[in-house]
């Protein structure tokens, strides 16, 4: 990082998605200071990742870039990000963060983010940014958007042949720049350090079943959906085919006590339901079904969107699929009940199909001891009618998925209650919390 | 014609055993992974648990209220931890106690009743199987009551078991004994029919029998003994430290007391039994065993808690299944693909209907063998 | 030259290409660029530099800028989104106004994307474009609009109570608005509240005594906004009491009067913190931002539906749970005087309707959205039942159980293991409720077809039927109208963008708290209430707001009051013809101002433009191309 | 392909949307005709017709609008965009001027595919017709 960047602030945000870099909008728009704390090299958490949004259907990217610029350019808000979150403690009346900044291998004051050390490098490395369906290099920015737009080093992956460092134009390459662990510290604390999948369901609950190409996770299929996704058009990743029939299977892992968390994820519907209608734009003749439980389409207008696409001729099948293998063309066997016909049990096999996973808590413990989690894992709030925002420490927030499943815009919602929960904290501390 | 849900019979099912079945949420993924759905078969668990929830009629055939092979897959994968076979087992005994018992079934719990064994063979024939072996019998100084499934005890391919098991036994020096033909089986089919009353009664018998020996240890060839002594007969006041055969000789041959050679050569698929692995959670030692033996263990397609039940539980293995309809024959084909020259397994029920499978399927080269008979085939 | 303005000193740009350390002089022959630059008449200086963004860089653009040489600037770089607020700041350092700047983005857009002579061409026409705007800018000063300190909530449910206290605690003088005498909105007439099990009499209670004693919140119940004008920072509402007139409210009064209220809570009312007025008396407010709190009333069952009015054991859900908060221990639930041993609860009742599959009449709007809370508030009825009155059998009939959130999923498990029996109903088969045949209304009789037994048709025998009803908006339809907000198709008021501007509706300084947008529980009504204000917060506690410049200006010189304008403008309030003694001339109001230019485009003398984009500067900067595409040089 | 003879394309790219896309396509150093000029605009509703037919007159091949379409942030302003579009196309016939030389479309941050496409699509276009007021002469 930049070594001259300030440590002390009145609020810390720790994670850079949408959840926080909007709490961290608002605290700045009042005069704070705030700092931004993210694990990976770029912000925009999971929302930069996403190809359209539900309800709307509008980009994702486009909702998302003006937050990050925003957050960016404004001069209340510091980012870190590639930074590790150790603990957080009190001390003196201060909430102060112990961050281990990953080494970049790229100086962030000269790097320009040309990519000329991204177009040198020899090495190709899968591109997990686009789930791992095409390559990177060693060096590379992390996808186009990203902010910072800082070229990184893979150092897993780097052969030290020497390329970047020679091509860099401001000779920002640094091979042996070190992690650097530091403090910084704030008034107040902002818990949004988000979400993530259930990765290891479908082993847990296909066994061998599970491990074929055409069953791919929602957040996959949300690359494959994307403008800038890694075919630039729906394409399976078994053997690039065009899908003519693709499933997706909701509650994977959800309300699921025995392989899978016992609560709702609560967005998987309508994601669901969002990449059926991609799809059925950009594959007019594919088959679309979706294999539920309840369809749970609460939100402002998420109950039209559904109704929408079952006008739309997508298929809703009221049962949960099971995984049971591989066809002969690669496709994916399914079997479910068809209980609403009567007819009983149906095997089906799907070109491709989508896994609608639950969602688990973006860290594995609250980052601070005295954070308490609620028994699903994430941070408890201790008023949740009165400000769900409140969590067990005095002067600790949260807001967004990190506080339970959430959608886009529960999660912006909440972000800004918890700012001005923050804001009003901060007035009473800076008047010794004398009218508390 | 709309009917009226009877909520009387669902109160009836809770009482049963069947307490769970309110909390079904009708997702159908016990249907999905039901091994019936690989050979097209008429039972849906959904179904019926639903019809058993409105107390309505529908499921009465033997085909479906007899289907369940209580294999556990469903329960295990059920999202809202349904004890399915509990709701089972309790739809079942409404109809055992109205009378309404599969006829090839009448015949199993009849000799149950008269003889304490499903086979109609005499009582005092129980341990015909030792003859000419040298097997103690049962007392204080005895670590383990060695107990034999009824199967083991009569069925000709089954025995065979049971004395390999005795001579590895004897040959590792562990303390165990027999006792006689006062045994009872061990009830857990019969409960699984849905004749609680039996069951009780049989489960009784042992019990008293057990503990007026101060039975402390078993060691079972069967899985479903395994699973009864282990989680059913607390409930009468049985408590013991029940040991599958296959775990004890894993665990034999780990304290080098098992002198195998390791000879045994070829390709062995083993077949984790539904009681043995899914009820039972033992995976790793059968395995551990069989390579012991010097075999190379191959795995099948399904295998560890993805195993595919034989067809032999919950009184199906008394059932007539047409051959095409048997999961065992899907079983034997499966070994055969993976290029496995022995079936090893470590049940009497598998045993029993693999072997028939195999026959059926015409695979020659295809060996079923329990784990006990290929150890006790390696004896030095 | 239009728009405006009084420029008057020659503009003598600088320009400043960057090679970006090869990225773009490897493509870009920015020694030619450079030279054609420099030749332009408007140019004073043309300069390159590896890195414009370095420290060394922008020392050259201040250099020029203090030293005289220079009063525009463009920088030909990368994408302005990275560094056109980094050479802004260089000007500004330099005492220059920061909007004299131009940005020609000559690496995404050229050397990224074009190769050879075709580059270089490109980036000369691209700085020539730039060079050509930035001769027409004028200096730009962010807009300050006053803004009174003091904000206005309509609406004194949990958000609009959460929402005064929210702004009191951040110093702002508050003016809490409640149509009804009592506090606390649509959460008195609940018992206990998911998944938490609080009660709500206490948390209305709580938030009342609070709000009430807070010398920063003025509350007036029995009162609305009968008039509202203004814009951000400067609203001024006129506010009305008026004597409480319904039969409901005055039996209420007359209850608590009994007992020896006000102040007090008055269970399933609300809390009562004074008595009503006695005449009508009006108020005007003056006040910076209005926070909307008006919240949903329930969804009340036209006769007949689900024999609602007809049948005495068909009540709604609310009707209950207050029934059952009333209900002694021990004994059956009893219901309109009967024993209830059965009884049936029907979700989605006034949500989820279906064009073409459900008529209502009287040609009510359907209510195509779903009411998002009933399906748990339902679940938690069922629970409360079970667990008072355990033998009671309870048919559940939904379309979906949309138990979504933190803790709700365990409602619907606990309500199954306790036996409450879930049966599914397709939208196009509704359950049937009639009388039992022969009886005297002593019980109902239910037909329907269960999806998850293939659509089988069962009949249901019950002593009561109960229907979750939904929510309808809160009555904000004057308020909207006054205000100039929209709604959306289903009623509720209509925010900006769900996700850029979640709690804002189209008019600054207007902010949405709670259900009057959308269907929401206590929980998520209040977290909405307090990013309404947060938003509020940040502008009324500043004292002005800050608005970018990017708006409508006119030259009033060149206005012939012609009225185009104010016709095409897209923002009511935003443009209006102001009628001085002489001649009319259009007016802008800034802070209503989107800054998109309707206007500009159908002015025919060209006198309104959005500034810092106006037509003048777009022609020239595609004269300015045109002649590079012609000859590569300029004269 | 050389454009460098061919009349200029004109590219008026919405701030919020199409500006951002031209530079996603520009990071992704995806080649494009270089007779393009983009410029950003807020929204494209503040230009009159006169000024596309000025533009035609002054020599610009062609012109697409790059517009957010319905995430339009102005409210109301993609509409009235869209109509006045249209009347610019009646314009156009009157004048004999090809309608393909004025293209609206929608272009997201992203949409990298799509901003090809149409670039592509008006160069050739450009390419056929050559400057306008070419297809007068030729009809």
């Amino acid at each position: 990082m930049s070594m001259n960047k300030p440590t002390q602030f009145d609020v810390l945000v720790l994670g850079g998605g949408i959840g926080g870099l909007q709490a961290a909008l608002e605290l700045a728009e009042q005069g704070f200071s705030v700092a931004v704390v993210e694990r990976d090299a770029s912000i925009g958490g999971k929302m930069i990742r996403l190809s359209k949004v539900f309800p709307t259907l509008d980009c994702a990217s486009c909702i998302t870039t003006p937050k990050m610029a925003a957050a960016s350019h404004h001069p209340g808000i510091t980012l870190f990000t590639l930074c590790e979150l150790g603990k957080v403690e009190r001390k003196e009346g201060l909430l102060s963060a112990r961050l281990v900044q990953l080494p970049r291998h790229v100086d962030e004051d000269k790097c320009i983010g040309c990519r000329q050390c991204e177009y040198g490098c020899p090495v190709y490395v899968p591109d997990q940014e686009q789930a791992g369906l095409t390559a990177r290099k060693a060096i590379y920015i992390p996808f186009s958007n990203a902010i910072p737009q800082l070229a990184v080093l893979d150092p897993d992956n780097c052969s030290l042949c020497g390329r970047c460092a020679k091509v860099c134009p401001t000779g920002a390459v640094d091979y042996a720049q070190p992690a650097r662990e530091f403090t910084i510290t704030g008034r107040a604390l902002i818990l949004a350090t988000g979400f993530k999948l259930m990765t290891d369901y479908p082993e847990r609950a296909y066994g061998p079943a599970s491990r074929q190409p055409n069953l791919i996770t929602s957040l996959e299929m949300e690359r494959l959906l994307a403008p800038h996704g890694p075919y630039m058009r729906v394409l399976r990743p078994g053997d690039g085919k065009e899908p003519d029939s693709v499933a997706f299977i909701q509650c994977a892992g959800s309300r699921d006590i025995n392989k899978g968390v016992s609560y709702c994820s609560r967005v998987c519907c309508m994601y669901a339901i969002k990449q059926a209608m991609l799809l059925s734009g950009s594959l007019p003749l594919a088959d679309i079904t979706i294999y539920y439980i309840d369809i749970r389409a609460f939100g402002k207008n998420y109950e039209q969107f559904f109704q929408n696409a079952k006008a739309m001729g997508i298929e809703f099948v009221k049962a949960k699929a099971m995984v049971v293998g591989q066809n002969a063309e690669g496709g994916v066997d399914l079997v479910y009940d068809d209980m609403e016909s009567g007819e009983g049990a149906k095997r089906r096999s799907h070109d491709l199909v989508v896994m609608s996973l639950a969602m688990l808590p973006g860290c594995d413990s609250p980052p601070m001891a005295e954070v308490l989690a609620g028994p699903d894992g994430f941070i408890k709030s201790v008023s949740p009618k009165l400000a769900p925002g409140l969590t067990s420490q005095e002067g600790v927030f949260t807001c967004g998925a990190a506080a339970g499943p959430k959608d886009i815009v529960d999660t912006i919602v909440e972000a800004g209650h918890a700012a001005q929960e923050a804001s009003i904290y901060l007035a009473f501390q800076g008047k010794g919390r004398a009218a508390a | 014609m709309a009917q009226t849900p009877f909520m009387e019979v669902n109160q009836a099912i809770a009482q049963g055993g069947g307490g769970d079945l309110n909390a079904c949420v009708q997702c159908g993924l016990c249907s999905a992974v039901c091994p019936w759905r690989e050979v097209e078969g008429e039972f849906l668990s959904r179904l019926m648990i639903r019809q058993g929830q409105l107390g309505l009629e529908g499921y009465e055939s033997d085909e479906v209220l007899f289907g369940c092979t209580t294999c556990k897959k469903c329960v295990l994968n059920c999202p809202r931890g349904v004890d399915i076979i509990g709701v089972m087992r309790a739809m079942r005994s409404l109809s055992v106690e109205a009378g309404g018992v599969p006829e090839t079934l009448k015949a199993v719990l009849g000799s149950a009743h008269a003889n304490g064994n499903p086979w109609s063979e005499p009582r005092e024939k129980r341990m015909e199987w030792a003859r000419g072996l040298e097997v103690p019998a049962f007392g204080p100084d005895k670590e383990y009551l060695l107990f034999l499934c009824c199967t083991s005890c009569y069925d000709q391919r089954s025995q065979g078991i049971a004395r390999s098991l005795v001579k590895l036994l004897n040959r590792a020096g562990v303390s165990y004994g027999v006792l006689g033909p006062e045994q009872n089986c061990c009830g857990e089919s019969v409960r699984k029919i849905g004749d609680e009353a039996l069951f009780q009664k049989l489960a009784g018998g042992n019990v008293k029998l057990f503990n007026a020996h101060d039975v402390r240890k078993i060691i079972v060839t069967s899985p479903h003994c395994l699973e009864t002594f282990s989680a059913e007969y607390s409930e009468l006041g049985g408590e013991y430290e029940v040991v599958h055969a296959s775990q004890l000789l894993a665990g034999l041959y780990r304290e080098g007391r098992l002198p195998l050679l390791g000879r045994t050569r070829g390709k062995v698929a083993y077949h984790d039994p539904c009681y043995l692995g899914r009820h039972g959670g033992v995976f790793e030692q059968p395995r551990q065993a069989l390579a012991a033996c010097g075999a190379q263990v191959l795995e099948m397609n399904r295998s560890r808690e993805f195993s595919l039940c034989c067809g032999g539980g919950g009184g199906r293995l008394w059932m007539e299944t047409p051959a095409e309809k048997r999961f065992s024959l899907l079983r034997v084909r499966e070994a055969a693909e993976v290029g496995a020259e022995v079936l090893a397994t470590a049940c009497p029920y598998c045993v029993s209907l693999l072997e028939d499978s195999r026959k059926t399927a015409g695979l020659e080269d295809l060996k079923v063998m329990d784990i006990c008979e290929l150890l006790a085939q390696d004896l030095s | 030259m239009s728009g405006g303005g009084g420029q008057t000193d020659p503009a003598k740009v600088g320009v400043y290409i960057c090679h970006c350390g090869g990225n773009i002089s490897d493509h870009v022959d920015v020694r030619k660029v450079e030279d054609l630059a420099g030749s332009l008449p408007a140019v004073a200086v043309a300069r390159r530099n590896s890195f414009m963004c370095s420290d060394p860089g922008q020392e050259m653009i201040v250099k020029d800028i203090a030293e005289g040489r220079v009063n525009r600037v463009v920088v030909a770089s990368c994408a302005p989104a990275l560094h056109e607020t980094t050479f802004r700041g260089a000007l500004a350092r330099a005492g220059l106004n920061p909007y004299l700047y131009e940005h020609a983005n000559i690496r995404e857009q050229v050397s990224w994307v074009h190769h050879g002579p075709g580059a270089t061409g490109k980036a000369a026409r691209l700085v020539a474009a730039a060079v050509a705007k930035a001769a027409l800018l004028e200096p730009l000063e962010p807009i300050r609009v006053e803004a009174t300190a003091h904000a206005t909530v309509v609406g004194a449910g949990p958000a609009g109570l959460k929402a005064a206290l929210d702004l009191a605690r951040r110093g702002i003088q508050v003016v809490l608005v409640e149509q009804s005498p009592f506090l606390g909105g649509n959460l008195a007439r609940l018992d206990r509240l998911f998944p938490t099990g609080e009660k709500a009499s206490e948390m209305v209670e709580d938030l009342a005594r609070r709000a009430l004693s807070h010398e920063l919140i003025q509350v007036f119940t029995c009162a609305g906004i009968a008039a509202a004008g203004g814009y951000v920072g400067n609203f001024s509402l006129t506010v009305v009491r008026r004597p409480p007139q319904t039969q409901r409210d005055l039996e209420l009064l007359a209850k608590a009067r009994s007992s020896g209220l006000p102040p007090g809570f008055i269970p399933f009312a609300g809390y009562l913190p004074l008595e009503p007025p006695s005449a009508q008396e009006q108020i005007d407010l003056r006040t910076g931002a209005v926070i909307l709190a008006t919240g949903f009333e329930h969804y009340q069952p036209h006769a007949g539906q689900y024999g609602y009015g007809q049948l005495p054991q068909v009540v709604t859900l609310p009707e209950l749970i207050q029934i059952m908060a009333g209900q002694e221990p021990g004994g059956p639930l009893t219901v309109n005087g009967r024993p209830v041993k059965s009884l049936a609860l029907i979700h989605c009742v006034g949500s989820r309707e279906i064009p073409g599959l459900h008529e209502p009449p009287g040609g009510r709007p359907l209510n195509e959205y779903c009411s998002r809370v009933c399906c748990t508030a339902t679940l938690q009825a069922a629970l409360e039942i079970k667990e008072r009155f355990p033998e009671t059998l309870i048919y559940d009939l939904h379309r979906d159980i949309r138990a979504y959130g933190r803790g709700h999923e365990d409602y619907y498990l606990e309500a199954s293991r306790r036996g409450v029996l879930f049966l599914r109903f397709a939208a196009e088969n509704p359950p049937q409720i009639r009388a039992q045949a022969g009886g005297h209304g002593e019980g109902l009789v239910i037909e329907m077809a269960d999806t998850l037994l293939g659509g089988e048709e069962l009949e249901l025998e019950t002593d009561l039927v109960v229907l979750a009803v939904g929510m309808r908006p809160g009555p904000a339809a004057g308020l909207a109208e006054m205000l100039k907000l929209s709604r959306g198709a289903d009623g509720f008021l209509l925010e900006v963008h769900p996700k850029l501007r979640p709690v804002e509706p189209a008019v600054v300084g207007v902010y949405l708290a709670g259900a009057c947008q959308a269907p929401m529980d206590v929980g998520e009504a209040c977290a909405a209430a307090s990013a309404a204000t947060v938003k509020a917060g940040g502008l009324l506690s500043r004292g002005y707001v800050e608005l970018a410049p990017f708006v409508a200006r006119v030259d009033a010189q060149a206005c012939t009051g012609c009225g185009a304008c104010v016709e095409a403008c897209l923002r009511e309030g935003a443009l209006e013809l102001a009628r001085p003694p002489a001649v009319a001339k259009a007016l802008v109001n800034p802070a209503l101002c989107l800054g998109c230019g309707a206007c500009a485009a159908v002015c025919e003398p060209g006198a309104i433009a959005v500034a810092g984009w106006t037509l003048p500067q777009y022609e020239a900067m595609v004269r300015a191309m045109i002649a590079g595409e012609a000859g590569g040089e300029q004269a | 392909m050389s454009s460098r003879d061919l009349p200029p394309i004109l590219i008026l790219a919405t701030e919020a949307c199409a500006y951002p896309g031209a530079n996603s396509v520009g990071q992704a150093h995806l080649g494009y005709p270089d007779n393009t000029c983009i410029m950003r605009v807020p929204s494209p509703a503040m230009f009159p017709e006169r000024f596309y037919l000025e533009c035609f007159d002054r020599g610009v091949g062609g012109i697409i609008i790059m517009s957010c379409g319905v995430e339009c942030p102005y409210e109301g302003a993609y509409e009235v965009l869209a109509k006045r579009i249209d009347r610019v196309y009646q314009l156009m016939k009157q004048r004999g001027l090809s309608a393909d030389r004025l293209r609206l479309t929608a272009i997201c941050t992203v949409c990298n595919r799509a901003f090809i496409k149409e670039v592509n699509q008006m160069a050739r276009v450009v390419a056929e017709l050559g400057p306008p007021g070419g297809e007068r002469a030729a009809a």
